[in-house]
């Protein structure tokens, strides 16, 4: 199962988004929400993605959501300070938050593997809701 | 210009940490200009937090000062300038392993670590607006032969320049990256927030490194 | 000045992304939250999303976004309870959700106009964050 | 078939409600499969609200009882089935404005709205596994010269067929409306859960008003 870590400056955007994918997918798709700043304000915090990644090593694989370009300033740090075996299954994608999130997270559901969920997160730029 | 060791390097930093807590409005005010008025919180946060590290780890050498400094500042500042100046000081700290005394030398070499993390975080080059065009000419500077000819309070004025007028010439130009990016043109004629914090973070360590008495004004 | 109404599934997603677009605009550009359902539960509430359109009246125009396509359903149900010069100048969009904000709000902050507001917020798609 | 005033329209909601409450799990198992695990709960929260709503007002006419049901699940739902469903009342209402008895005719013309609502609201197509593709076969039914041709009981046995029909044509059908649509082929061999609560609407529709002795069970 590919899981995934939703980093955004904003601690309820996460935890909110995360609480929409649970919603979609149940609890077959590892979800770890990693929003704002200990002190609840607006930030991110690379140390926790670190450990939020650590935790989902589990899974075939892990796909880092960011909401804007500075979150992905942080999860890149985070990358590095994980050792080579641990980033190995670890991937940022360049995808809208809250729709990469979903359709990357039902795309994992069905036991898609790393490059196809991929895919998917980062196709939902195209996803049209009208 | 005379060694700096680790209590100097520690001084030096809580100095930086000072002027930064002092300057949190003006670097707010800035990065409420162009970004989300917040880069004065996260810079004064941050190094509040690495005072607080520094003051616990009282035997560090000067690898462990700057790498806990960068550590601190990648876990505490929030916006897009902690992973930045965080891994610049862990890329300085990097250079100066196993360093007791920090020449002139090491000084310029560091200092271009510094700058080489902010690239590798950041993927800014110059002319981006960002906080590069304040310190990378610091880090040119001290590695150039003009660095090496003059005394110490001659290269410390020069350096007081060119992280000036690199933290200046951020104002006419058009951010292309980070937040103030997403402003397009607006973001011309505005000073960019962490060129600002670069040249108080510059001029402070100097202003500290000067006056430890080790280094004369005159 | 163009107003943005934030419709989520999520009461925290739509507030968060709120929060987020105001520390990037300030108090200028009027963005009202209209996530989650009364009782906390996922969901969205078009007699909420017409009292929220209404209540910019004083706007230049509003821009309404949208989670997932089942939010845009009960948008343009808002619309439909709206009167022929209350909707006149409101918009939704096609667009991610918490990009579309974010850059939505910068663009209406400069003083833009309606067509220039929405054409950003649903460019936001285009948006590249690595 | 015998006309229903205001009173029957009232009862046949309540009844109406009273299915889809019983249902709750069913109906939330199905969108567990293939959707968010929130239909039930979605259509008993409307429907216990609508029941609450009829009761506060006993003096209303077919009309404003059908518009309370729309504007109540528009407003409670939460789901996408809210605008649809709550269009469909809507439309329905419109269509039943000043009807006093509903004759068999009204009726026709009373589901033919509301199957306009829910495309007015949500654009689907029959094919596109949704709510749509049980109710649209009543409404065709309803206004063909068979229906005419049936006397009650005959003709709510065919409405039975269709709309069971109906809902378990979604099964084979790929989802291209709604969030199952985001499953692509993975929502291949499951009933759509909107078209389930589309047929149990229709049944209990039909059980309380065949119910109510004007119309003969034989
Ligand atoms: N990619 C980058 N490379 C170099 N510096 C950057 C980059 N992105 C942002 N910055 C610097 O960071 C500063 C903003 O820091 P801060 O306000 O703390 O973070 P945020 O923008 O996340 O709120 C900018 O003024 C700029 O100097
Ligand atoms: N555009 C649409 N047109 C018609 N019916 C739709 C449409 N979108 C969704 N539906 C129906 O709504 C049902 C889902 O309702 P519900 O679970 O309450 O909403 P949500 O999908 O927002 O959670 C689907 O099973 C389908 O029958
Ligand atoms: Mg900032
Ligand atoms: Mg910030
Ligand atoms: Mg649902
Ligand atoms: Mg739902």
């Amino acid at each position: 199962m590919i899981a995934f870590v939703l980093v955004s400056h904003s601690r309820d955007v996460a935890s909110g988004v995360r609480e929409m994918a649970r919603q979609m997918t149940g609890d077959v798709v590892p979800v770890v929400a990693c929003g704002g700043m200990p002190d609840g304000s607006l930030g991110t915090d690379a140390c926790a993605i670190a450990a939020a990644i650590r935790g989902l090593r589990e899974n075939d694989g892990v796909i880092v959501l960011c909401d804007l370009g500075s979150a992905i300033l942080s999860a890149e740090q985070a990358l590095d300070f994980l050792g080579e075996n641990e980033r190995c299954n670890v991937r940022i994608a360049d995808a809208p938050f809250l729709e990469g999130a979903l359709l990357g997270a039902i795309q994992s559901s069905a036991g898609s593997p790393m490059d196809e969920v991929f895919r998917t997160a980062e196709g939902a730029r195209e996803l049209r809701k009208l | 210009m005379k060694c700096a060791e680790a209590a100097d390097v520690r001084r030096i930093l809580d100095a930086v940490g000072a002027r930064i807590i002092e300057n949190r409005e003006l670097l707010t005010d800035l990065d409420r200009a162009i970004g989300d008025a917040d880069h004065g919180v996260n810079m004064a946060r941050g190094f509040e937090a690495v005072i607080r590290k520094l003051a616990s780890m009282p035997d560090a050498d000067i690898e462990e000062i700057l790498k806990a400094t960068g550590m601190t500042l990648v876990s505490t500042v929030g916006g897009a300038s902690g992973p930045l100046y965080g891994t610049a000081f862990l890329y300085a700290a990097q250079e100066l392993k196993g360093v007791t005394e920090v020449t002139r030398a090491h000084l310029a070499r560091a200092v271009r670590a510094a700058v080489n993390g902010i690239v590798r975080r950041g993927r800014a080059v110059i002319g981006d607006k960002t906080m590069l065009d304040a310190i990378e000419p610091v880090a040119a500077f001290l590695e150039s032969s003009d660095a090496s000819a003059c005394d110490g309070a001659a290269c410390a004025e020069e350096v007081r320049k060119r992280v000036r007028s690199g933290m200046e010439s951020t104002i006419p130009m058009q951010a292309r990256k980070g937040r103030a990016s997403f402003l397009g043109e607006r973001s011309v004629g505005h000073c960019d927030p962490g060129a600002m914090s670069g040249c108080i973070i510059i001029e402070a360590a100097l202003g500290a490194l000067c006056d430890r008495g080790a280094e004369p004004h005159s």
